[in-house]
């Protein structure tokens, strides 16, 4: 009987629930056996537990016990599946990476915590990624396929990354009619501008489809709001935030650059008010200026 | 002096612990249930762009994260200054109301039913299942839905999306009424659990009652304004920033210095609460509350297992009105958002979730940026109700019976600690 | 391409140069050696005194035989003096140029850090680490290949610009000579004689404008201005703006009736406003093309002229036209404009009639000239007795022009010169700093003038120019040899004004040359390269590069045309191939580059970017607006900025 | 205090580039703290190029492109530098990190004394910001 353990590290703690009541994982699951779920009263000591076939893991390192867990499966599991962005990338919840513990905790609980908030993937290799906030119904679908192939044995030879790599804009259906003459006329707030169903960033909006993975086949684009990067970054893009400044940079005001000059261009960036939170709002864990800051304060 | 500790507690969504003091005679000097999770989400709100809020505040709780973005909405709504068309309002509501079924759902299913039912929850598998279809339809995904602006709503379900949600909408009611009647009846027989309903040590004593109620008195899972029940009976309608003002008091004191200060005095929210304040949508509910009255000894009614069956009412309620929403769309048809509207610097969202009430305080400084958060997650204010009542045990013998028993009462309270430690003022006591 | 050389692995040479003790005397070199000997992929590294000559090639050329080296370094000078010296040192091995990059370690760094010698030695090993790093992953390109336009165009009909378009033409090379001015000519048209040999300066350039004028290999159009360039070396597309002359040259047979009837009469520009002209009217005599033209600007449209005219040349209605050309190459040659007088007021140019400019005294002296040659006052017209030179009028000040004109004191002394020759009772004041006159013969003519009785020279500074109630100029000033206070009164104040750049800013920008502080086009190098600028295919001529005489300009042009002509007797030239690239594997097709390159040098296609390898200018400004990193620059990629970047903080 | 800043520089090769080389023609002294790496343009650089520089160890970054609007050789790579290092020091200040660890200055070619100044202004400015690890020596 396949052992499943289902781990929740510090998240917002609905992925893997959300992952169980999936019809077709359920039915997995039902032939299987879950030995570790302690939200659903299956606790157990880790080291009493056995061999695990698969394990799950949600949400991000934050607490010391979070990485003790985490590495204690990781020994014990067979197949590691890294669910939800939380685990690759750190999620919202990785928002937090540049708190100190002592802002967020004190007295004793500082103890507690891990000196910055982290992916799962930062500490160990998974077998299976699967990335989204949450992973969709497909996603999902596509997992359940690919755990049958281990149900009875063995494991991937490499890491399987359940969503392709391809930025958004690749398929998307606002792609501007003429690259060419592509140009963002400004920086704006999408509740002040009124959709007329054109390329989001030819609007003046920031959408991330440029530098996000395609794993969810449009969704946000499809309910007319801007990708806000859940997927993760595509294939290639090495740092969200700067590839996207590097893209934006190029054609935000293109053609009245040399027009506005000096203050006024300044004055148009500056519209940007929180670049962080638009760009790494699920990434801000891996983004290269989060690994400067936190080497700055001593966190390696 | 002797020292049990349970970490983490099981039952519960989050990183946790329960420490139970015994004296040399091996009775309970307290117990105490604290929040281990600490994340700090709540602290990077701040500086942010506020049209960001309603995209990161779901990930506060994600078994409620549609009440956070609601919430988060409709205070959007007031500091961009418009009014939502009744379209938006119409997907908005549904939309909480599929994720409060959900959620209760869930509860029962994982939670409930294993242990009182005999565990058959197949069918309760199956409605999730349907429920999280029509989520889709409506906000794009099943957490952290992506369809408010403020104002209103990006995009309204077409008419094939109608058709499938009639289609599921039906199928969930169908189920949920065959489920209701033979959960209840099951309870009805149980032993078991009619002793616990009637059992004082489970009774939330000098603990008021908040829920949100509309104009009829209904249950104001969107739009309703929070009344308060007093542990005296005393009923009152009170103003949401004042309610702020209230709670974080208090809960401030269940999560951080835990429960033990001042007056004692509580609040309970979610089901329970709701039940006890407003009427539900249909006669069906009301039956089945009048069984329950019956089964734990008048209203209002206070015992923690009251919870579950609170939920099912719910659930079944929540199926009706969501099926007569949908029973005549014509309201689809309006305007889905309204620009029209001056800016403000403050805005306030209140709506129901599974656990109850949330509420969402922003300001907003000149340039856009956020300066001032102010969040309440009712597992926050459920978080000193709990702690008292384990208080309960104080002096008696301890044993692993009673640790099972506590651990019981941990479940049907079915918290959920990453939106607990949230509720906080800003500046306020570190938690 | 080039057989023999094994790519696989890097096997890099490092060689550092001492440049005598240009560099040798600041930073270590033996330490570079021995630090660039533990880089990775250097397996040889040595130092020479001077890498550059011949036995120092040499080394390179042996060292890449012997040690099998596959990537060449060469720590040195700037690039701009001797890239190619060891690019074809290191072909000659039969290496490629593009796995060899030569690293200044004199100009960006001994010659400016010769005050720290340790850490210049630090940053020399820092430079060479990341040459080293950057040409390890250096690949070989075939070049770029593209057609040359046998054509070329020259923009100013000076003596310069004329020169160049007769040294192309009389090599068979079709050329379009571009004058703003309605006739060729320049400013050598408006001088007297030319020093130091006192040659009739119309006498010396008319033979040229005629010639100019009836070259079957020169198109030449005048009151033209270009107005719009584009395209590459080899293939310059150009748009000129030629504005209506209103008279047919070829019909105009110059007999003057129309000028007659023109009621119109304005200031004659030719004479710097010393005579009047109508708004028909001939330039000069010699004027090329030889035909009347009508002043545009002032023209009534009366139609006087067109009643006169005898040969119907005359055409009121004539519009302006924009001519369209494709040329290999560009001359640029529009000269020199004189300083603005009025910028200094306390000489009195430009309020008082009889304080003048150097080429205005030029065409007092002219016998063809608004007097017939004769030297008077311009107020009253009486002869003038008494004329005051102030050499440096604005020059070597560094509130008005920090450099020297160089040709100022030698023409004032020629002026003085004829002036003598002419008013032989005259006195003539010199006022000047330093009298430079470095040139052939020129030394020789100036101690000969400065031996005339009545010609004085004083060095001073003058104080003040004005004019007494008599109308008489007061000049004073101090001798600062004697330090007495000078105080002359004088019929004539002649300012020897210095020399401006005459390039008009839009023409730089559509040409995209840079110019340095003072407006004057930018030579690639002063000593080597002094005629190319930094865009292949526009060279420069004259005055516009900065102050020359006519005998510089006029040699100046012929390298000019030189070059063109190593240009224009090609077929095809080979473009360096160092330009975007796009890695299918990791473009996804979204655009960004698309919409970011300003030379429309990507395309989508199939869904994938694709870099126009003829159009694309190898900027690397789509580089970071590519999400996935698939555009990169050859040889620039930014694995290999990454690899400098390591490289450069590698070192301890 | 014995630590030194060493600062990366990028110079487009064709306006600030030239500067350097005439700096070094005049003998115009700078501090020696930087290393300059010529590219074709500024537009060239990209701000992950950047924070790569941060994240080897350089203390602050300098860029040198053409002086807007028409010295461009490539007619607008000055202007997406700008674009592209005016947002990244508004993200950078987010983080903590001091934007003004990221210099760009314009130049027409002639300009050799302003990059000389430039060059020791920065580097001055660094060392009262201190190394980029905040005094954790790597």
């Amino acid at each position: 009987m396949t052992r499943y353990a289902f781990l929740e590290l510090t998240s917002c703690g609905d992925c893997l629930s959300e992952l169980y009541m999936n019809p077709e994982i359920n039915k997995l699951l039902e032939e299987g056996e879950i030995v570790y779920w302690p939200a659903y009263g299956i606790v157990g000591d880790p080291e009493e537990i056995g061999e695990v076939d698969v394990t799950f893991i949600a949400g991000t390192v934050r607490t010391r016990r979070d990485l003790e867990e985490l590495e204690k499966f990781r020994r014990i599991s067979r197949i590691v599946v890294a669910y939800g962005t939380c685990s690759i990338y750190g999620g919202l919840n990785g928002l937090t990476a540049l708190l100190e513990p002592r802002a967020i905790a004190d007295g004793e609980y500082v103890k507690l915590l891990m000196p910055t908030v982290k992916p799962v993937t930062d500490y160990i290799e998974p077998d299976i990624l699967v990335p989204g906030c949450p992973p969709t119904r497909e996603v999902m679908a596509r997992l359940a396929k690919t755990l049958k192939k281990y149900i009875s044995g063995g494991k991937p030879e490499k890491k399987i990354f359940l969503i392709p790599g391809e930025v958004l804009c690749k398929h998307c259906p606002r792609r501007p009619s003429n690259p060419e003459k592509a140009e963002m006329p400004g920086i704006r707030d999408p509740n002040e501008v009124v959709d007329d169903g054109r390329c989001f960033i030819e609007q003046g909006i920031l959408c991330l489809g440029p530098v996000t993975a395609n794993g969810c086949n449009h969704l946000c684009i499809r309910f007319n709001h801007p990708c806000m990067g859940c997927m993760g970054p595509a294939r290639g893009v090495v740092d969200q935030g700067l590839n996207m400044i590097g893209s934006i940079g190029s054609i935000l005001l293109k053609s009245r650059e040399v027009k506005l000059l000096f203050p006024g261009l300044a004055k148009e960036l500056d519209k940007l008010r929180d670049p962080m939170g638009y760009f790494y709002r699920y990434t801000l864990p891996k983004a290269m200026l989060t690994k400067l800051a936190l080497r700055r304060r001593g966190v390696e | 002096m002797g020292k049990v500790i349970v970490d983490p507690v099981p039952w519960v969504t989050g990183y946790s612990r329960l420490t139970v003091e015994t004296s040399d005679d091996n009775r309970v000097l307290s117990i105490l249930f604290e929040p281990l999770e600490k994340r700090g989400l709540e602290k990077v709100l701040k500086g942010r762009s506020v049209e960001l809020l309603p995209t990161i505040t779901p990930s506060i709780c994600g078994s409620d994260s549609w009440s956070h973005y609601i919430a988060s909405i409709k205070a959007l709504d007031i500091i961009y200054g418009r009014k939502p068309p009744l379209t938006a309002i119409h997907l908005r509501e549904a939309g909480l109301l599929l994720d409060i079924l959900e959620s209760h759902l869930r509860y029962l299913a994982l939670k409930f039913a294993p242990k009182y039912i005999g565990g058959d929850v197949k069918p309760l598998v199956e409605v999730i299942n349907d429920v999280r279809v029509v989520k889709e339809i409506i906000g794009g995904r099943t957490r952290n839905p992506i369809y408010g602006i403020a104002g209103g709503v990006t995009r309204k379900p077409g008419s094939s999306d109608v058709e499938v949600i009639m289609d599921r909408l039906s199928r969930i009611l169908d189920i949920l009424e065959k489920t209701s009647k033979s959960y209840m009846d099951k309870i009805s027989s149980s032993r078991e659990y009619t002793a616990k309903l009637s059992n004082d040590k489970y009774r939330l004593k000098n603990t008021g009652f908040i829920a949100l109620l509309d104009g009829d008195g209904k249950i104001g899972y969107y739009d309703g304004r929070p009344v308060i029940l007093g542990p005296d009976g005393s009923r009152r309608m009170v103003d949401e920033g004042e309610l702020i003002d209230h709670l974080v008091v208090s809960s401030r004191l269940g999560t951080c210095e835990l429960y033990g200060g001042r007056n004692g005095e509580v609040y309970m929210v979610g089901a329970i609460s709701r039940i006890n304040l407003g009427k539900t949508y249909s006669e069906d509910a009301e039956e089945i509350i009048d069984k329950l009255v019956e089964l734990s000894g008048g209203k209002p009614l206070i015992n923690i297992f009251v919870e579950p069956i609170a939920r099912l009412v719910e659930s079944l309620d929540i199926s009706y009105r969501l099926n007569k929403l949908f029973r005549d769309p014509s309201w689809l048809s309006g305007e889905s958002i309204s620009f029209e509207g001056k800016r403000t610097n403050a805005g306030l969202g209140v709506v129901e979730s599974s656990r109850g009430l949330v509420i969402h305080k922003y300001g907003v400084s000149g340039d856009g940026l956020v300066d001032d958060v102010e969040i309440l997650d009712p597992s926050g204010i459920r978080l000193p109700v709990l702690n008292k009542l384990l208080e309960k045990y104080r002096g008696s013998t301890y044993s692993s019976e009673l640790l099972d028993d506590v651990l019981e009462i941990v479940k049907i309270m079915d918290l959920c600690i990453p939106g607990a430690s949230k509720t906080l003022r800003l500046g306020g006591v570190r938690g | 391409m080039l057989d023999g050389i094994d790519y696989s692995e890097p096997r890099i040479g490092v060689f550092v140069c001492h440049c005598g003790t240009n560099i040798a005397a600041v930073v270590d070199v033996k330490k570079v050696v021995e630090e660039a000997k533990k880089l990775p992929g250097v397996v040889h590294a040595e130092d020479y005194m001077y890498m550059c000559s011949g036995i120092g090639q040499q080394l390179i050329i042996n060292a890449i035989r012997e040690k099998k080296l596959n990537g060449v370094v060469v720590a040195a000078c700037t690039p701009s003096l001797h890239y190619e010296t060891f690019a074809r040192a290191v072909e000659s091995a039969g290496l490629s140029r593009q796995r060899y990059k030569i690293v200044s370690i004199r100009e960006y760094c001994s010659w400016v850090h010769f005050h720290d010698r340790k850490r210049a030695t630090e940053k020399a090993i820092r430079i060479v680490a990341a040459a080293v790093a950057e040409i390890r992953d250096n690949k070989v390109y075939e070049p770029i290949r593209r057609k040359v336009i046998k054509k070329a165009l020259v923009i100013g009909g000076g003596i310069a610009g004329m020169t160049a378009a007769l040294d192309l033409a009389n090599a068979g090379i079709p050329v379009i000579l571009v004058e703003k001015e309605p006739t060729i000519g320049g400013k050598m048209i408006q001088l007297s004689v030319t020093f130091p040999t006192l040659d009739c300066a119309q006498c010396t350039i008319t033979p040229r404008m005629a010639e100019v004028g009836k070259h079957p290999n020169i198109k030449l159009y005048t009151l033209s201005e270009v107005i719009d360039v584009s395209g590459h070396i080899g293939n310059f597309h150009v748009k000129i703006r030629k504005k209506p002359r209103m008279v047919d040259p070829e019909e105009c047979r110059l007999c003057g009736w129309c000028a007659n009837a023109c009621p119109v009469e304005v200031i004659n520009e030719f004479t710097r406003g010393l005579s009047k002209r109508k708004a028909i009217y001939l330039p000069f005599p010699q004027a090329v093309p030889a035909s009347f033209v009508i002043d545009e600007e002032h023209c009534t449209r009366c139609g006087m002229c067109v009643k006169v005219c005898p040969v119907n040349a005359i055409n009121l209605d004539e519009k302006e036209e924009i001519i369209e050309e494709d040329v290999g190459a560009i001359i640029l040659a529009t000269g020199y404009d004189l300083y603005d007088g009025r910028k200094l007021p306390e000489y009195g140019y430009g309020i008082y009639k009889n304080v003048i400019d150097s080429l205005q005294f030029e065409q007092l002296i002219v016998p063809s000239g608004p007097t017939k040659g004769r030297i008077v006052r311009i107020s009253d017209g009486k002869p003038a007795k008494r004329v005051v030179f102030i050499q440096c009028a604005g020059q070597r000040d560094v509130n008005h022009l920090p450099y020297c004109s160089k040709i100022c004191c030698m023409y004032v002394a020629k002026e003085a010169l004829m002036f003598k020759s002419k008013v032989p009772d005259g006195e003539a004041y010199i006022f000047y700093i330093d009298v430079r006159t470095a040139g052939k013969g020129y030394e020789e003519f100036y101690k000969k003038v400065q031996e005339i009785p009545g010609v004085k020279y004083i060095r001073g500074r003058v104080g003040k120019v004005w004019e007494d109630e008599n109308g008489d100029l007061i000049v004073t000033g101090i001798d600062t040899l004697t330090g007495e206070t000078v105080k002359i009164r004088a019929d004539l104040v002649v300012l020897a004004l210095g020399m401006i750049p005459n390039l008009d800013k839009r023409l730089v920008e559509k040409l995209k040359i840079s110019t340095d502080e003072y407006g004057f086009a930018q030579e690639v190098h002063p000593k080597l390269k002094p005629v190319e600028t930094e865009i292949g295919g526009v060279y420069i001529a004259g005055a516009v590069q900065g102050p020359k005489d006519i005998s510089e300009s006029v040699a100046q042009a012929s390298a000019a045309a030189s070059k063109a002509l190593q240009l224009l007797t090609k077929d095809e030239i080979e473009k360096e191939p160092l330009i975007a690239e796009v890695d299918r594997e990791r473009c996804d097709g979204c655009g960004l580059c698309v919409a970011t390159c300003p030379y429309s040098a990507i395309k989508l296609e199939d869904g994938y970017a694709r870099v126009d390898e003829i159009a694309c200018e190898g900027c690397g400004m789509c580089v970071p607006s590519c999400p996935t990193g698939a555009i990169n620059l050859r040889n620039m990629t930014n694995k290999q900025i990454h690899e400098i970047i390591k490289a450069v903080y590698g070192v301890r | 205090m014995d630590w030194e800043p060493w600062l990366i520089g990028f110079l487009s090769k064709w306006t600030a580039g030239i500067a350097a080389e005439s700096a070094g023609v005049n003998r115009v002294r700078y501090s020696p703290n930087i290393v300059l790496i010529n590219v074709p343009c500024c537009g060239l650089i990209s701000p992950i190029h950047v924070v790569d520089a941060f994240l080897q160890g350089a203390d602050g970054v300098y860029i040198g492109g053409a002086l807007p609007p028409a010295n461009c050789h490539y007619k607008v790579g000055n202007f997406k530098a700008f674009k592209r290092f005016y947002l990244l020091k508004k993200l950078m200040k987010q983080f903590g990190i001091e934007p003004e660890r990221i210099r760009l200055e314009w130049f027409v070619s002639p300009q050799y004394r302003k990059l000389a100044k430039t060059i020791d202004d920065f580097v001055d400015e660094i060392k009262k910001l201190g190394p980029i690890t905040g005094g954790v020596e790597e």
